[in-house]
């Protein structure tokens, strides 16, 4: 068996050959199938497949974007399911969006925080807000709502508004640590759900519990965009620029300085490294994509209102990030992906068979434990048992590993050239 | 029987074939089966289920093989949404009877309407869910602008209510049918005292309750389901508030009573529900009920019948239009809508153009004993 | 010239005067030792002067110019790194970028400039990763570089504080018991590390250690601390004759083995 | 006698193997040393005895009797104690709380005030700070605690991780001083030293490892005029 | 708009003295766990909910054979909070040797999915069992305690209105007043405490000093399980009804209110816990009259909140935490 592993490890071809054949066999079942969530969900296992090969990430990066851009939506699109299916690939999108930016918050420097769903509901609120009519009530200025044209200007408000209150829930940061900075960070997330679900009075802002119905949809060139498969590529393109911008911060100055910070503050500090400024803009950039997905959400939704961003929200957030293995990219997306499909997907799908099953007679239970009734029973089975089978994350976190080669080629020595000089005089003289 | 059901394990959980079920017609029910208001959830589903048990004979014969598909929504819009993407998915289903929550039935219902599947609401009264004159929302209960200027009307004139004090629960629907009642009120001249809001799922709300004591009103006026509710009128009474005390539909259900005890006296309820037993078809249904379930109905058990029974209606005249044979879900949702006068155990239903009942009525209901169902005091129609 | 002067340094915890009017100065490119008994202070001197405990009262000036009061990244950016005496390395992280995050407030790639991942700051990684890689082998570790730091050996980990601190790109660098859990063996092989660092980077180099043989070969100057006080000051032969220092800490026996 | 012996111990942390097939043997009374550079595996040697880390293979027998796999609390009720490698006081408790918990398992109150009286003897500095917490005591004093935490346990084997890391010259001549007087005593000793010379000066036999293995072994006395032993260590 | 304050005060004390001590107690048992592990136990609010259901089921056992009549409700009190407590604090210790021992070594934030896991897990079996037996999951049990006493505050000052208090006001309070003494005299005096302490800072070592470790760590699970477990009961006698959701919002106040008070120290939970359902007690009262209607009891929360973050600025380690200064 590991000889097996280790072969195809070695040879390339064979695993273009194998990865090939999977994605051929899973989209034909999904292109042929009806309804498949199977199909489905092995054709988007490819892109789990495609990681664990040892491709070069550009040709990696090539293939997993044509099978999201292309393949599986074309594939879905043939069956009946197509936009729900739509519908799931979106929400996970969004919610591996926000898992990324808390892992930056926990994962990478080291913050426990319970309360990141303020963000997205920020982010939610700021479109939701201008895109109906609630803004008339409070603006002295303007029209609203705001024509879908403006949701792609939302998108960087959105982005905005959130990372500034990023910063914002970062000022007591600065003294609080651990587990007090959990319960901060609950209570600040609670106090932004409590007040968007009263600001009805004494100025109706948020329309409080009620909620803001009718959230105008985006519009591009004069098309609407109404169905999932059309948020689809919007989340789409938001996600893969978070994931850009995720994996260069991470090896970068930055993402060593918060690396540094969640590992020793005292050393990080004897490093030269501003903790609070860390700290903040840690805050400030996972924020920041939670908001963006905040005014994706409001217009898919079309309806924005507090009990979307409850405390259990910003729990299930983290434990994405935690199930996928905290500071690791890989895998907080499999993390996040994998609980909203099971949230969403399949233990509906699950629920709905047992409960054919006992209405169709073949077996029967009492109706206390009606399968219908049974989703947060299986989640927690299931979370329980992914924990301790797999203590570290589904895909744990790996140090980057740098080639030797390349860091040998030492033309000055040391004394000479670079401890003395800045590392920029450097650049200038090496080319 | 049973090598039918057996295809349909196939279709529903993602299996292969789908064809082979084509005479088969879904009907999905989407409401909160786990989480703090699954009670009143599940005897939405439990009565959709009876009135679809009843009618797989008669369709049978039409050709055509009825089946169930019970959704949870948990009371948690975004999870409507999504499972209301796939109800739109499954080609079989062809109507929605749910939800219990306005919150969620709002954004739900706007996919409901991109499939054109027929929805019929037993239990939503906020204004919102059919003001937005979508095509495929209906509802049997009446509106929250109906149900708060009647029970504020039967607690200013009848109870001779001057000052009120308001108690909400900070939900759509809480909120919303707590504010139609305080307009309703202040237009017949009483005056507010307070308009303060509780958290749902807490179990102590003295310190509202301390307000409403140094207030001293004649009336309080509860909006939100009855788990707070009940106990809100045990501390109430326990803090020594004697006045009576109003809420909504909300309240209407047996469990009120259980949380409440003997504290429950003097308390009266609007409700959008009549008194399933007064009738004979009621009491029958409660027997049926009782029998299948084991389970005493509750307040919207009949009201889930009944919405089970006019989607069936506006079916079943879908499918003779369509000369016996499949018709689409714009076909069903049209008839659904054109229903008139049909006659259900717990009301009778004609749709107006909004998708409001036109017969909807609003029932008054007093507590004088920790009995459920409670005495009815008054009953109020739209025209 | 003085590049570090201290006066009338004094630190108290509660009741416990930690470090009680102390006056001393450094002088540039010296190395500078100071020892005392366990709890003398000379811990909380250290802290003291790098911004992470605040003196009770006293000056610190370095290069003439005060800092106390400065944050600890502050005082990196005057000038001057530490060592930690309990290891306080980044242990998950590998052995590289430990050196890395010492270039902190070398590099210059902002937030934005390093998600659009323009070239310049391509550059700059690749120069800095070089830099740390030869800082690695100046201290002989690089054979570690893509372990994480916590599976070091000890003595290797000492070692990896100081490349992290020369990463800094010190004026002033304060080792605290380098030669900590070290054989003599290895003390002598970084005693040549440290003799090398101050002729070939320009440092001036202050030191705590017990290690009697290493501080009387390298230093230049010796301050002796006892209960918070400075109890002596001066050469190595001066120390190792100061009867105060043999009874309060070198002991008969020490003495004659250090010398 | 021998009181405790290491039968072709092997230990690994993850894919590391950090003891590869260790023998060794401490007989009663005796006092016995390890030493070997950075990393040779001493504490491993220590950790394992001690059961804090369990060996892949080998076998462990104290007294005659196999302690291979008992739990570390277990091992020391049966009179091991082990100083670890970086003092780890409990920095939240008192100084004297400390110096309970080396006494757990001793139910008589007499008794544990007469082992405190002791402690203070040796290290007067400990009595000054009894309501201090352990974690503000610099570096030395937790290492006099920590070793004077041990003798509450009046253990049968002592096992000491570089006692003399971090203390002043002079303490650590005492420190020395007291390990011979505790073996005088009768009390057994397992001392790993990188101060090679003074640990082999007091102890009766030494062994040297190297990148988890033994690869000498002999009087105390010996291995102090062995050439190989003074290149390596003593230079 | 002070008087208004003021004649309401002594029955917002009480109210909120009531609160506060169940909160105090849930909070004691997230303070003894987190003290000894490190590890927030998210299942606590859980334990709890299901001691109220234990409690619950008891009492309408003795109730349905006749005991009540035949017993003082003392007795019967004292009975129920014995043997919930002895059920929770086994329960507390299963979910430990499953959820999180295997974790031990895992980095900590794992167990927080376990945690979660098991919540869930909890609040479905004892739906399951309620909705099995009873047909319905909200539970309301024999009223215990429930005559009104009233307390003539008015004549003690003018400006104060009279206030009352149900009965079981006093028990709960003397219960949890009994709890805290024991418990902290416990932790701080004896050996076993000592050995919690002990076990908390450094686990290793403390197997090194003969200490058993799991013992040790079931032994906290099965006090704190058993405190969470019989505040549950006094909890369902206090307020009547109880469902499987209760263990998560209250969970969630005690949680907060042993960080005010400083997590891990046993006084500040029971100090946190008081000061938070006064805090919450009073806001829900005073907050319209305060500030002139703008806000509303709504806002009770947001104070409550607002207050503790207040209190972590300016002393970061809770209120009676000790300021754990790392020695450099
Ligand atoms: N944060 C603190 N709180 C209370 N006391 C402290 C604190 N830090 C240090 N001390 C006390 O101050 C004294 C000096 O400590 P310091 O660490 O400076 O000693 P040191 O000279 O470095 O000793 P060693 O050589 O053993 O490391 C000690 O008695 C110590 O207990
Ligand atoms: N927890 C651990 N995880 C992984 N490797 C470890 C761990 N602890 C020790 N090692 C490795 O095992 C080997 C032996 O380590 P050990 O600590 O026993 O050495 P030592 O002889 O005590 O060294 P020192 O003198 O530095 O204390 C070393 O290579 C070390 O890197
Ligand atoms: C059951 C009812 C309280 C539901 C309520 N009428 C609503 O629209 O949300
Ligand atoms: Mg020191
Ligand atoms: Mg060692």
């Amino acid at each position: 068996m590991k000889n097996w592993l280790s072969t195809i490890q070695q040879n390339k071809r064979l695993q273009a050959i194998i990865i090939g054949l999977y994605i051929v066999v899973t989209f034909l079942s999904l292109y042929l199938a009806q309804k498949s969530v199977v199909a489905f969900l092995l054709l988007l296992s490819s892109l789990l497949l495609l990681y664990f090969t040892t491709f070069s990430n550009r040709v990696k990066w090539l293939i997993g974007g044509f099978v999201l851009v292309v393949l599986l939506p074309f594939a879905a699109s043939q069956g009946e399911a197509y936009q729900s299916y739509m519908e799931v690939a979106t929400l996970v999108g969004i919610y591996i969006a926000m898992a990324l930016g808390l892992n930056i918050v926990v994962g990478l420097a080291g913050l426990l925080d319970l309360g990141f769903v303020a963000f997205f509901a920020l982010g939610a609120y700021t479109y939701g807000i201008f895109a109906t009519s609630q803004a008339n009530n409070f603006m002295p200025f303007g029209q609203y709502p705001l024509s879908g044209e403006s949701f792609w200007v939302f998108i960087f408000i959105g982005c905005l508004v959130a990372a500034l209150f990023g910063v914002l829930l970062g000022i007591p940061v600065l003294r609080v640590k651990g587990d007090y900075l959990a319960i901060v960070t609950l209570g600040f997330g609670e106090i932004i759900r409590i007040i968007f679900n009263n600001l009805d009075k004494p100025v109706n802002i948020t329309n409080g519990a009620m909620g803001l119905a009718s959230v105008q949809p985006p519009r591009l060139f004069g098309i609407d965009f109404m169905y999932p498969s059309q948020f689809y590529y919007i989340v789409l393109v938001i996600l893969i620029a978070v994931i850009f911008a995720v994996r260069r911060l991470e090896f970068s100055k930055i993402g060593r300085a918060w690396k540094a910070v969640r590992e020793n503050e005292i050393a990080a500090q004897a490093m030269g490294i501003h903790l609070v400024r860390t700290k903040l803009m840690a805050f400030a950039v996972g924020a920041s994509f939670s908001g963006m997905m905040g005014v994706v959400f409001a217009a898919k939704q079309t309806f924005v209102d507090p009990t979307s961003f409850t405390l259990l929200e910003s729990i299930t957030i983290l434990v994405m990030v935690i199930l996928g293995g905290m500071g690791s990219v890989p895998g907080v997306i499999l993390g996040a992906a994998l609980v909203t499909i099971l949230n969403l997907q399949v233990l509906t799908e699950l629920t709905n068979w047992l409960n054919q099953l006992s209405l169709n007679g073949v077996i029967n239970v009492p109706d206390a434990l009606s399968p219908a009734k049974m989703q947060r029973f299986i989640f927690g089975i299931i979370l329980i048992f992914f924990a301790l089978y797999r203590p570290q994350g589904l895909l744990p976190a790996k140090n980057p590993a740098f080639d030797e080669d390349e860091l040998k080629n030492t033309e000055g020595n040391l004394v000479n050239t670079s401890v003395q000089k800045e590392a920029t005089q450097h650049v200038h003289l090496d080319r | 029987g049973c090598s039918g059901g057996q295809k349909q394990q196939n279709t529903s959980s993602g299996g292969s074939g789908g064809n082979s079920g084509s005479n088969v017609i879904k009907i999905a029910t989407q409401t909160p089966l786990s989480g703090g208001s699954a009670t009143l959830g599940e005897s939405i589903k439990l009565g959709a289920q009876l009135a679809l048990e009843e009618q797989k004979a008669n369709f049978e014969k039409l050709g055509f093989k009825l089946e169930l598909v019970p959704y949870d929504d948990q009371g948690d819009p975004k999870k409507g949404v999504a499972n209301a993407q796939l109800i739109g998915a499954d080609k079989q289903i062809y109507g929605v009877v749910g939800h219990l929550n306005s919150g969620v039935a709002i954004p739900s219902s706007e996919i409901y309407e991109k499939y054109s599947i027929p929805m019929v609401s037993p239990a939503n009264t906020a204004t919102d869910v059919t003001d937005r004159g979508l095509k495929t929302v209906n509802r049997i209960c009446a509106r929250d602008d109906f149900q708060g200027p009647a029970g504020a009307k039967f607690a200013v004139e009848k109870l001779g209510a001057k000052k009120i004090f308001i108690i909400q629960d900070k939900t759509a629907y809480g909120t919303g049918l707590a504010e139609a009642f305080k307009k309703g009120a202040e237009e017949l001249g009483a005056q507010i005292l307070g308009f303060e809001g509780i958290t749902v799922g807490e179990k102590d709300f003295n310190g509202v309750l301390n307000q409403v004591l140094a207030k001293k009103p004649d009336l309080v006026y509860f909006g939100g389901l009855y788990t707070e509710g009940g106990l809100l009128i045990k501390q109430a009474r326990d803090k020594g508030i004697t006045v009576p005390i109003m809420g909504g539909d909300g309240l209407d259900s047996s469990t009120l009573v259980q949380i409440a005890g003997d504290a429950v006296k003097n308390t009266y309820m609007t409700s959008t529900a009549g008194l399933a037993t007064a009738t004979d078809a009621g009491r029958q249904f409660a027997e049926k009920y009782k029998q299948k379930f084991g389970k005493d109905i509750e307040s919207y058990s009949a009201y889930g019948y009944d919405s089970m029974g006019v989607l069936l209606k506006g079916l079943e005249n879908a499918i003779k239009a369509n000369g016996n044979k499949l018709p689409t879900r714009q076909q069903v949702a049209e008839e659904v809508r054109k229903v008139q006068d049909y006659q259900g155990v717990a009301t009778k239903v004609s749709f107006d153009e909004k998708g409001d009942n036109k017969y909807a009525k609003i029932y008054i209901y007093k507590f004088e004993e920790a009995k459920y169902p409670a005495k009815l005091e008054d009953e109020v129609s739209k025209q | 010239m003085s590049i570090l002067t201290v006066k009338n340094l004094t630190k108290q915890f509660g009741g416990l005067v930690a470090n009680s009017n102390i006056n001393m100065e450094v002088q540039k490119g010296s190395i500078t030792a100071v020892i005392g008994p366990n709890g003398a202070g000379k811990t909380t001197f250290f802290n003291m002067v790098t911004g992470v405990y605040q003196p009770t009262s006293g000056e610190i000036l370095l290069n003439n110019e005060s800092i106390v009061g400065l944050k600890p990244h502050q005082v990196t950016k005057k000038g001057i790194a530490r060592t930690f005496q309990n290891i306080r390395l980044f242990g998950a992280i590998t052995v590289l970028e430990n050196v890395m995050i010492g270039m902190h407030n070398h590099l210059h790639g902002g937030l934005f400039s390093t998600i659009l991942n323009l070239p310049r700051v391509r550059k700059e990684e690749k120069e800095a990763r070089k830099e740390a890689y030869r800082l690695l082998e100046y201290v002989g570790l690089e054979s570690f570089f893509n372990e994480e730091a916590r599976n070091l050996p000890y003595g290797a980990q000492r070692k990896l504080e100081i490349a992290r601190a020369l990463a800094t790109k010190p004026k002033v660098l304060l080792l605290d018991e380098p030669a900590a859990g070290m054989n003599p063996k290895e003390t002598s092989e970084l005693t040549k590390l440290i003799y090398n660092m101050r002729a070939e980077l320009d440092l001036t180099i202050v030191l705590i250690e017990h290690d009697m043989k290493l501080v009387m070969e390298i230093s230049e100057h010796i301050v002796v601390l006892d209960h918070g006080e400075k109890i002596a000051e001066g050469t190595p032969d001066e120390i190792r004759n100061n009867e105060k220092v043999i009874e309060a800490y070198l002991g008969k026996g020490a003495a004659t083995t250090a010398s | 006698m021998s009181l405790l012996r290491l039968e072709d111990i092997n230990t690994f942390y993850g894919g590391i193997h950090a003891l590869k097939g260790i023998s060794l043997e401490v007989n009663e009374g005796e006092i016995v040393t390890l030493i070997g550079s950075n990393g040779a595996g001493k504490s491993t040697t220590l950790k394992t005895i001690s059961g804090q880390v369990k060996p892949k293979s080998g076998k462990i027998l104290y007294n005659g009797q196999d302690i291979t796999n008992t739990p570390p609390h277990v091992t020391a009720l049966s009179g091991i104690a082990h100083v670890p490698e970086g003092r780890r006081i409990f920095p939240r408790l008192t100084v004297k709380e400390n110096l309970e918990m080396g006494a757990f398992s001793v139910k008589d109150k007499k008794v544990i005030a007469e082992r405190m009286e002791r402690v203070f003897h040796y290290f007067p500095r400990i009595k000054e700070r009894l309501q201090q917490k352990g974690g503000t005591m610099s570096g030395g004093e937790q290492q006099m605690l920590a070793i004077g935490r041990a003798l509450m346990m009046q253990p049968k084997l002592l096992m000491l991780d570089e006692p003399s890391m971090g203390l002043a010259p002079i303490i650590v001549e005492q420190i020395f001083e007291i390990i011979r007087e505790l073996n005088e005593e009768g009390m057994t000793i397992l001392l790993v030293e990188q101060n090679a010379f003074q640990a082999l000066q007091i102890a009766h036999r030494g062994y040297v490892i190297q990148t988890g293995e033994i690869v000498m072994s002999g009087l105390g006395q010996e291995l102090l005029v062995n050439e190989q032993v003074r290149e390596a260590y003593l230079a | 708009m002070i008087n208004e304050v003021l004649h309401t005060l002594p029955q917002v004390l009480i109210d909120g003295l009531t609160l506060g001590a169940v909160y105090a107690i849930v909070a004691l048992g997230y303070t003894m766990v987190y003290g000894i592990l490190e590890l927030i136990n998210f299942a606590h609010g859980e334990i709890f909910m299901t001691g109220a259901f234990v409690g619950t089921a008891i009492l309408l056992t003795f109730a349905g054979v006749g005991w009540m009549a035949s017993m003082p409700a003392v007795v019967a009190l004292i009975l129920v909070l014995i043997i919930t407590s002895v059920v929770t604090g086994l329960l507390g210790m299963g979910i430990e040797r499953v959820a999180y021992r295997p974790l031990r070594n895992a980095p900590k934030l794992i167990t927080l999915i376990t945690a979660i896991g098991i919540s869930f897990l909890l609040q479905d079996i004892v739906r399951f069992i309620a909705e099995l037996k009873k047909g319905n999951y909200i539970l309301t049990g024999p009223s215990l305690f429930s005559g009104q006493i009233g307390i003539k505050a008015s004549s003690v000052w003018s400006g104060f209105n009279d206030a009352s208090v149900k009965s079981s006001f006093f028990i709960v309070i003397v219960v949890a007043v009994i709890m805290m003494v024991t418990l902290d005299f416990f932790i701080n005096k004896t050996k076993w405490g000592m050995a919690m302490r002990a076990v908390a800072q450094d686990r290793e070592t403390a197997a090194l000093m003969t200490v058993n470790v799991n013992k040790v760590i079931a032994l906290t699970f099965f006090i704190g399980s058993a405190l969470g477990g019989a505040t549950g009961v006094l909890f369902a006698i206090q307020y009547g009804t109880i469902d499987p959701y209760i263990g998560f919002i209250l969970g969630l106040k005690a949680f907060t209110a042993a960080v005010l008070g400083g997590i891990g120290n046993i006084r500040g939970a029971m100090f946190g816990g008081v000061l938070l359902g006064v805090l919450e007690m009073f806001a829900a009262a005073n907050l319209p009259v305060i500030s002139n209607g703008i806000l509303g009891a709504e806002y009770k929360d947001v104070f409550a909140f607002a207050i503790l973050i207040i209190v972590l600025i300016f002393k970061p380690e809770g209120l009676f935490g000790k300021v754990s200064v790392e020695k450099v």
